[in-house]
């Protein structure tokens, strides 16, 4: 490769690239991925975590938070049962599904989730059915793995959208995932914490506000980093601009975030803390989460549309990156056929 | 066909001579080592060197691929892009002539380009209007291929990268994992397509329609090594004419060779930017976000869950 | 504008109705799991489908393999036409020919497209003076009617001597245009026929276009 | 010269063709050419794919072709750059003219000999030296003052009068010399617009690669020949080859692109009017044609090869009309109708609008679309009684009835349309057997291998049962208008069930074979040579003999390349006319004494130890006549013997390649520059505006309209894309080939378009006199803006393909073109006009044309 590199004349490739593309044409092509995508990666964020913080609390919490880990299963459920619909559903040749797990690629995260979400669906069905029929120690063994699967359900999402050459996901893979995971947490929280407070335990409730505050924290820290991140590699335009711009700042960074923040503090600091904030802070967590995944995959789409944009992200060399990552991965080709 | 190098060999080899017949029985066995002096064996690495300084724009390749591979049209329409009314790379198109009119100059030369015509006296060599015949580029690393969750994407016998059609399921991942646009999903059939490198006529021995058609071998089929032999000879033999804006692209250690992909089996001769050809001057190999994306997501995860257990397990002492 | 191609023989893509225990006994024979787990490569071998170990070139069909002549321009390119059981299933460029050596321009091509292009006509159409549709007619008629009209209008139209007495045996009131794109042959007996024959002297072709 | 022979070329001028979009194939040799180091150069007035390829590109306004080439000439002569060992043995430069010649310089852009009244040229000026020159061509009669049968037998008397030093002010150099001085650079640069640097360039880079050890190649296609001085511009670059000696060696010569898979057997075996197979002249009622005799008197030649011609008669008569034919009878010669004069297709469009021509058959051609003044043409099919068409798909001249502008626009529905049509379904490539003839004249066989759909049928089935029928119509006759058709040979074995006549027994018959009334006594010829004047031998057509030399051989479908280590001529593909040559007068590829000019350029060479002519082509010469052979003139040579062995040039009456043409073109012995009949600008170079000679119908439905007309001040060209076919028939029935060029458009600089406020893809009005269309425009640098004469004069190309058939459709290009022809070929001129141009549509209603005025004249 080296010396490759020396005998390689660069010709016209080393001029400046000035913004003149091929008309305009879009360098890339947009993924398929629309609405029923982004609800899954919600769906599947908030069930996963709420599988984890399910598990914590029936090891951790005490018998005061037994119940709390039963609306946890039952909340898992729905990401076991309705996520595998969406991703059918997102199929071209829905009928043949089953391919999925015709293989095995570890480079590919949908081939990664695949397993990740059978594991997350077979190990939730039977703690959730070991539950209700009683056999709680079953229950509490399976729900081990269920929750081991829950956290890759919560990010293993992020990697799939970044592990593409669509520019804005591959532009900051790794802040994507801190916030898709955080979210995911927070979601978790907020949707158990709506839980207690029907079922009258405002205590567990406030419990997992503070989850909930300490995990929208994370996520408003990494989506300000990654902000300037994708301001470096040219590709923050179309989740600054225009109604999906809006959708991101307000939606997922200020409700998203913000308002569980201040709402959740606020209510950290009282002695009494208030209902009605910990019930708005967890809808706005909810509401962001699913803002946060829809601003990010149509912007996504978006960006792949821009030729220009992928042009000097493709110049800006992030592949240091990839260089250095390059000893994770053996060559995928059958065989090496050149130096 | 044959190498630029050794044009005088490129005459009809003695091998056709034993096939004088007018009318034949069945094809010719190994035409390929009649069209492109090749002999195609499973096992060895073959691709495409497209060089654009040999292309006349004739579209023979877009016209050869569809017959073969019975495409039916795509976007039908004048699209006042110069002489490309196919616009880019589809499910419906494997090959794609691009067209860039450079008469008034550079194209980034701003105001006042193209008030004066430089067209006679041309820098020697496809120069003024750009011709290029796009493919896609059977990545050695192939991001769609390792994007692929069905195995549907695999790597043939013969080094190439292919869609199975009996396996595809329409998930769409490889369509945005591809760095240069080229995977696309077919809403019709619901799955995705792109160029085979004429796989079928591979395993028959024959040369692929798009590169056996080329009438000016600016398209030339052959064993990877030397494809690769002979363009770096092409482009040190242009820069002694005086081209010396002639690059390789997608060879070892060349623009579009980046970023981990390995080189890329369909490269190409280029005489400006690659962007000028709508084509990345650094890609990247998507898989490599794989491990980083999923590490950190996971450690996030995890500190997360110890603030949990600790706030949890406080409530119980308490 | 909405051309498709007609379906190619060979190029259908495979339509999948089958019961599910169908399905689930293909998924489990052609299984890549387990040839993974064996130490087959997930990217290539172990991925490799039923259809990629039975696909061939459509081209080994082909019962008759007859040498055509590209019939666009002048420059003559050698063309082989790939014929099963008496239908052209693909064209291609000879690689015989001292002047194309296998390749072909756009048009020459597009000749497999041209033989099967589904505005080809297969049926005789006549249309009636002052009538405002086609008809379909047959062969057979049509050429008797053809016949009748040419003896008629040559023998209202002939003149066998100028005023002058110079003898000129020929009609003004026919004539015929195309020859280009044809055989020799055909052309051959174009002439012999029109001029020799009936004494036609409007007889042109592209040459002069 | 052979396609492939332009590998070994060291320069070449393409001009007048857009050769890498319209033959890509042949261009590839270019290209192989240009890698070995030789020099590319494109002059045409649009840059095209072809000028991306090359080297230099020379811009030059439409139809200023001869003041481009005649500045080549110019600077060869001047720079004494021109190979003369080569010209002073080959060519008649030396040879000495008429004292009362008068140059166009002299005559205000007229030749001497000029009659206003017959508007034509009196040829005796013209001539050698007390010697008359018969025409090289087909018609070798001209009129002349005395008779001209006696007065070319001089030519046996002695050699021609020459000036071997050439200071002889009457001789050719010195005539070309003071012809060509007007074409300066700088006069170059004020008539084409092109550079006078770039000029230059071009000019001297292509001289530079001539001589004993190099050679350079022309090649052109219809952006020469589409003009009122097509011939001309064809001599110009003729001249230009045989200066440099680029005539008969390899990697030299003029190579004609032409357009379709046959048109040049079409033109072999003529299906033209003025033609019998093998380039005799049909006979003339106006020229001394009477009888077998007078016509052989007046169309064969006294010396050179033509002095062959009664051979090729008689036996082109025996092979028609067989038995009937007797020497008694002439042959039958009386039986070939006479024409009267111009009988192509642009006068033959006008015979249709007029009444004339009450039937038609349409063969494999479409003219509503390829046809110069399309609105006169679908007029004009209207006005027919009966028409048949014969074609695989429905094309604009079988539906402009229902679909043609004149219906479209409601000036005319159905029922006005009183035509009865036939439109019959024909078979296509591979459901048919037969030749075609390509470009460089290699007949190439083509195999049937499966059946065409439904009733579809090889026009040579139609032909044969048409003829079949018409015989059984006309068997009992007795008149004698009726002979020919009843004395026709007709009985060709049927090679299927349907009735298909077997193609090999007719290319038998045009190969020609010993004649005897039992088919089975009947032996192939292998060579013409053998053809006698006895009725002996049956011939079709004597150019093709050796085609089928043996019962058994067919010739043209032998399918043996060369090897890379062969000798490239590659004999054993197919077959050649005539005798299988594949380069021409390669005679001249030996110096006079018989030796190659150099190792690096031979082809052929004189071998004395076998004493014959020997080299890797077959030699297009006397087989064993020596070099320094020289005619006895005490015994009135004839023929053959009449030439010398250094007189290369067989076909021409001295051997010589002529420079300068003493008979056989109307419009004068050397090439002069006249502007395009419809002109933007004045012809700089003379008082005489355009071609003298040129045909011309001014008529209400053709008008034309005079230089710098200002309603009309474009120039426009019309041109071919690489997508498409000539009219577009097939590659516009084809998704895969429609989808690449899927509309009509125009091609206009961005000067221009930002005058008129035009944008890319806006819809545009283009009008000439007759017609207007709607297209889509396609603004582009790759045209400019010339600078003629100190005016900026714009162009603006068009492409032709276009109808309202197919996938791909747009408006007609040829409803702007208009009825003007080449005085020597009667090849319209739509290459160069002019035109008017606006933003915007036409109204659904608003007439593409003035139907009006076509009615007034057919009614």
């Amino acid at each position: 490769m080296q010396q490759d590199l020396q005998t390689h004349k660069p010709g016209a490739a080393d001029r400046p690239y000035q913004g003149v593309g091929y008309y305009g044409q879009p360098a890339l092509k947009a993924s398929p991925f629309g609405w029923k995508t982004s609800g899954y990666i919600f769906l599947a964020g908030m069930s996963g975590s709420a599988q984890i913080l399910g598990t914590a609390a029936d090891l951790f919490g005490g018998p005061g938070m037994e119940k709390t880990a039963r609306n946890a299963r039952h909340v898992a459920m729905i990401g076991a049962t309705l996520g595998p619909l969406l991703l059918i559903g997102d199929l071209h040749t829905p009928s043949r599904w089953y391919n999925m797990l015709r293989i095995f690629r570890r480079t590919s995260p949908m081939s990664i989730g695949s397993y990740i979400l059978s594991g997350f669906g077979a190990f939730s069905a039977v703690t959730a059915a070991a539950d209700w029929i009683g056999m709680k120690r079953v229950a509490r063994v399976t729900q081990v793995p269920a929750a081991l699967a829950g956290a890759g359900m919560s990010v293993y999402t992020a990697a799939l959208l970044s592990s593409t050459s669509t520019p804005l996901w591959a532009a900051a893979p790794r802040l994507l995932a801190v916030r898709f995971g955080s979210s995911a947490m927070a979601c978790g929280a907020a949707a158990l914490s709506l839980g207690e407070r029907i079922d009258g335990r405002p205590g567990n409730a406030e419990r997992l506000d503070r989850v909930a505050m300490v995990a929208s924290a994370v996520d408003l820290a990494a989506s300000l980093a990654s902000r300037r991140e994708y301001e470096a590699d040219h590709v923050a335009a179309p989740l600054e601009q225009g109604a999906l711009g809006a959708v991101h700042k307000i939606g997922a960074i200020a409700v998203g975030a913000g308002i569980p923040l201040v709402c959740h503090a606020i209510n950290a600091g009282r002695r009494r803390p208030s209902a009605a904030l910990s019930v708005l802070g967890s809808l706005a967590v909810l509401a962001g989460g699913m803002a946060l995944r829809t601003a990010i995959l149509r912007a996504g789409n978006r960006s792949a549309e821009r030729p220009a944009d992928y042009f000097r992200f493709a110049r800006t060399p992030p592949n240091t990156l990839n260089e250095r990552k390059r000893t994770l991965l053996p060559d995928t080709a059958a065989r090496r056929v050149l130096p | 066909m044959g190498a630029v190098k050794d044009i005088p060999a490129r005459a009809v080899p003695k091998r056709a001579l034993d096939y004088a017949e007018p009318i034949l029985p069945g094809m010719i066995p190994d035409e390929s080592e009649l069209t492109a002096g090749v002999t195609i064996v499973p096992g060895r690495s073959y691709g495409f060197f497209t060089d654009t300084t040999l292309c006349i724009g004739c579209k023979a390749c877009e016209v050869a691929c569809k017959e073969w591979n019975a495409l039916p049209a795509d976007d039908v329409g004048l699209k006042g892009t110069s002489y490309d009314n196919t616009g880019r790379l589809s499910a419906n198109s494997w090959r794609h002539v691009a067209f860039v009119e450079k008469i008034g100059g550079d194209l980034d030369a701003g105001e006042g380009r193209g008030t004066e015509r430089n067209t006679t006296t041309m820098p020697p060599f496809q120069s003024n209007w750009l011709m290029m015949s796009d493919v896609c580029k059977h990545c050695h690393n192939a991001p769609c291929l390792e994007a692929c969750p069905t195995g549907s994407l695999f790597r043939t016998e013969f080094d190439t990268v292919v869609v199975q059609q009996d396996i595809c399921n329409g998930c769409g991942y490889c369509v945005p994992a591809c760095p240069f646009g080229v995977v696309d999903l077919n809403v019709a059939d619901g799955k995705a397509h792109k160029c085979t490198l004429c796989y079928d006529r591979l395993k028959g021995g024959l040369e692929p329609a798009c590169a056996k058609s080329c009438p000016t071998d600016s398209i030339q089929f052959g064993e990877l090594p030397d494809l690769v032999e002979r363009a770096r000879e092409r482009v040190d033999s242009l820069h002694e004419r005086g081209a010396t804006d002639a690059y390789l692209y997608g060879a070892p250690g060349s623009p579009g060779a980046t970023g981990d992909l390995g080189h890329l089996n369909a490269f190409f001769l280029l005489t400006d930017r690659p962007e000028t050809y709508g084509l990345p001057s650094a890609p990247t190999r998507a898989s490599n976000r794989v491990a980083p994306a999923l590490g950190t997501g996971l450690a996030t995860m995890a500190g997360l869950t110890m603030v949990a257990v600790a706030l949890f397990a406080a409530n119980r002492r308490s | 504008m909405k051309p498709r191609q007609p379906r190619k023989p060979g190029q259908s893509r495979p339509v999948l109705r089958r019961t599910l225990a169908d399905r689930a006994r293909d998924f489990l024979a052609e299984w890549s799991l387990p040839r993974q787990l064996s130490g087959e490569s997930p990217f290539s071998d172990a991925a490799k489908s039923r259809m990629s170990h039975t696909l061939r070139p459509r081209l080994e069909e082909a019962d008759t393999v007859g040498t055509n002549i590209c019939p666009y321009c002048a420059v003559g390119c050698a063309q082989l036409i790939y014929a099963k059981e008496g239908r052209v299933i693909h064209v291609e460029g000879d690689p015989r020919s001292p002047i194309n050596q296998g390749t072909l321009c756009p048009k020459g091509a597009a000749t497999f497209g041209w033989l099967t292009s589904e505005l080809r006509m297969s049926k005789v159409l006549y249309r009636a003076p002052h009538s405002d549709r086609w008809e379909e007619r047959p062969l057979d008629w049509a050429m008797d009617r053809i016949a009748q009209l040419t003896k008629q209008t040559r023998d209202e139209t002939f003149v066998e001597t100028l005023p002058d007495g110079t003898v000129v045996n020929h009609t003004l009131g026919i004539a015929s245009l195309g020859g280009a794109t044809l055989d020799n042959e055909e052309n051959y007996l174009i002439k012999k026929l029109f001029s020799g024959g009936l004494g036609m002297v409007w007889v042109e072709n592209q040459a002069r276009v | 010269m052979p396609q492939w022979d332009l590998a070994n070329s060291d320069a070449i001028l393409v001009m007048g063709s857009n050769m890498a979009e319209n033959h890509p194939i042949a261009f590839r040799f270019a290209l192989q050419a240009k890698e070995k180091g030789a020099a590319l150069f494109h002059a045409d007035p649009r840059f095209t794919r072809t000028s991306a390829l090359v080297d230099t590109y020379a811009p030059v306004r439409a139809g200023t072709d001869i003041a481009f080439l005649g500045g080549i000439i110019r600077h060869i002569l001047e720079n004494n750059l021109w190979f003369r060992d080569y010209a002073l043995n080959y060519t008649n430069i030396s040879t000495i003219i008429e004292d009362d010649f008068l140059d166009a310089n002299q005559n205000d852009g007229k030749f001497s000999g000029w009659s206003e009244k017959k508007k034509s040229y009196e040829y005796d000026s013209w001539q050698y030296k007390g010697e008359f020159v018969p025409s090289s061509l087909a018609e070798h009669f001209v009129n002349t003052t005395e008779s001209f049968s006696d007065c070319t037998k001089r030519l046996k008397k002695g050699p021609t009068p020459k000036d071997e030093t050439l200071q002889d002010p009457r001789c050719v150099y010195q005539i070309l010399k003071r012809h060509f001085s007007v074409y300066t650079p700088e006069m170059v640069e004020r008539v084409t617009g092109c550079p006078k640097e770039t000029f230059l360039a071009v000019a001297d880079g292509f001289c530079r690669a001539s001589g004993p050890e190099r050679t350079g190649a022309i090649c052109y296609a219809v952006g020469w020949t589409h003009h009122s001085t097509g011939v001309q511009i064809i001599r110009a670059a003729a001249i230009i080859q045989l200066l440099l000696g680029n005539v008969g060696r390899p990697g030299g010569g003029i190579l004609a692109l032409r357009g379709h898979s046959s048109i040049q057997g079409s033109t072999d075996i003529p299906t033209l009017y003025n033609l019998l197979p093998g380039y005799l002249p049909q006979p003339h009622a106006h020229k001394p044609h009477g009888t077998l005799q007078d016509y052989i008197d007046h169309e064969a030649t006294p010396t050179g090869w033509w002095h062959n011609f009664p051979k090729y008669m008689v036996s082109l008569l025996r092979a028609w009309y067989g038995e009937a034919a007797m020497k008694e009878n002439g042959w039958c010669f009386e039986m070939l109708p006479k024409i009267l004069g111009d009988h192509s297709q642009l006068p033959m469009t006008l015979a249709m609008q007029d009444g004339l021509i009450r039937g038609m058959f349409l063969m494999g051609q479409n003219p509503a679309v390829g046809g110069s003044n399309s609105r006169l043409v679908q007029s004009a099919l209207g006005k027919l009684d009966w028409l048949v068409v014969t074609d695989f798909t429905e094309t604009e001249s079988a539906s402009f009835w229902y679909e043609g502008h004149a219906v479209r626009s409601g000036e005319l529905t159905p029922q006005d349309i009183g035509t009865e049509i036939f439109l019959l379904p024909t078979s296509l490539a591979g459901e048919k057997a037969g030749t075609f003839t390509n470009t460089h004249r290699l007949i190439q066989w083509h195999d049937k291998v499966v059946d065409g759909p439904g009733d579809s049928r090889s026009d040579l089935w139609f032909i044969y049962q048409l003829g079949r029928r018409l015989k059984a119509l006309y068997a009992n006759s007795a008149a004698v208008k009726d002979q020919g058709i009843r004395y026709l040979t007709w009985d060709y074995p049927e090679a299927d069930g349907k009735g298909e006549p077997d193609a090999e027994a007719v290319l038998k018959e045009i190969n020609g074979y010993t004649w005897s009334p039992d088919p089975a006594q009947r032996q192939q010829i292998p060579d013409f040579k053998e053809l006698k004047d006895d009725g002996s031998t049956a011939c079709g057509c004597w150019i093709y003999t050796g085609v089928f030399p043996k019962n058994d051989f067919n010739h043209a479908r032998s399918r043996k390349a060369d090897g890379a280590d062969g000798p490239g001529t590659h004999l054993q593909w197919a077959f050649a006319w005539p005798s299988n040559r594949r380069t021409l007068v390669n005679r001249a590829a030996a110096d006079p004494s018989g030796k190659p000019w150099s190792e690096r350029k031979k082809l052929v060479w004189w071998d004395e130890e076998k004493g014959e002519w020997a080299g890797t082509d077959a030699v297009d010469f006397s087989k064993n006549k020596r070099p320094d052979y020289a005619p006895d003139w005490s015994t009135e040579p004839s023929g053959m013997d009449a030439l010398c062995g250094t007189d290369p040039f067989i076909m021409i009456a001295d051997g010589r390649g002529a420079l300068f043409v003493p008979s056989g073109l109307k419009d004068g012995p050397l090439p002069t520059h006249y502007e395009p009949v419809e002109s933007p600008v004045r012809n700089p170079l003379y008082a005489q505006q355009q071609n003298p000679t040129a045909k011309i119908w001014d008529r209400p439905d053709n008008p034309i309209h005079p230089p710098g007309d200002p309603r009309y001040p474009y120039a426009l060209t019309t041109y071919r894309l690489t997508e498409h076919h000539s009219g577009g028939t097939p590659t516009r029935s084809v998704a895969s080939t429609a989808e690449l060029q899927p509309e009509g458009f125009c091609e206009i600089p961005p000067e221009l378009a930002a005058e008129l406020g035009i944008g890319m893809l806006d819809w545009v009005v283009l009008s000439t006199p007759r017609g207007q269309i709607e297209t889509k425009a396609m603004v582009t640098e790759r045209l400019r803006p010339f600078a003629i004469d100190g005016r900026r004069i714009y162009q603006i190309g068009l492409p032709w393909h276009f109808g309202w058939k197919g996938f791909a459709t747009g408006d007609i290009a040829n409803v702007l073109t208009a009825a003007i022809g080449d005085p020597n070929t009667g090849m319209h001129e739509n290459k160069a006009l002019t035109c008017g141009l606006r933003p915007g549509r036409l109204a659904p209603d608003e007439p593409r044309g003035r139907l009006r005025d076509v009615r007034q004249e057919g009614d």
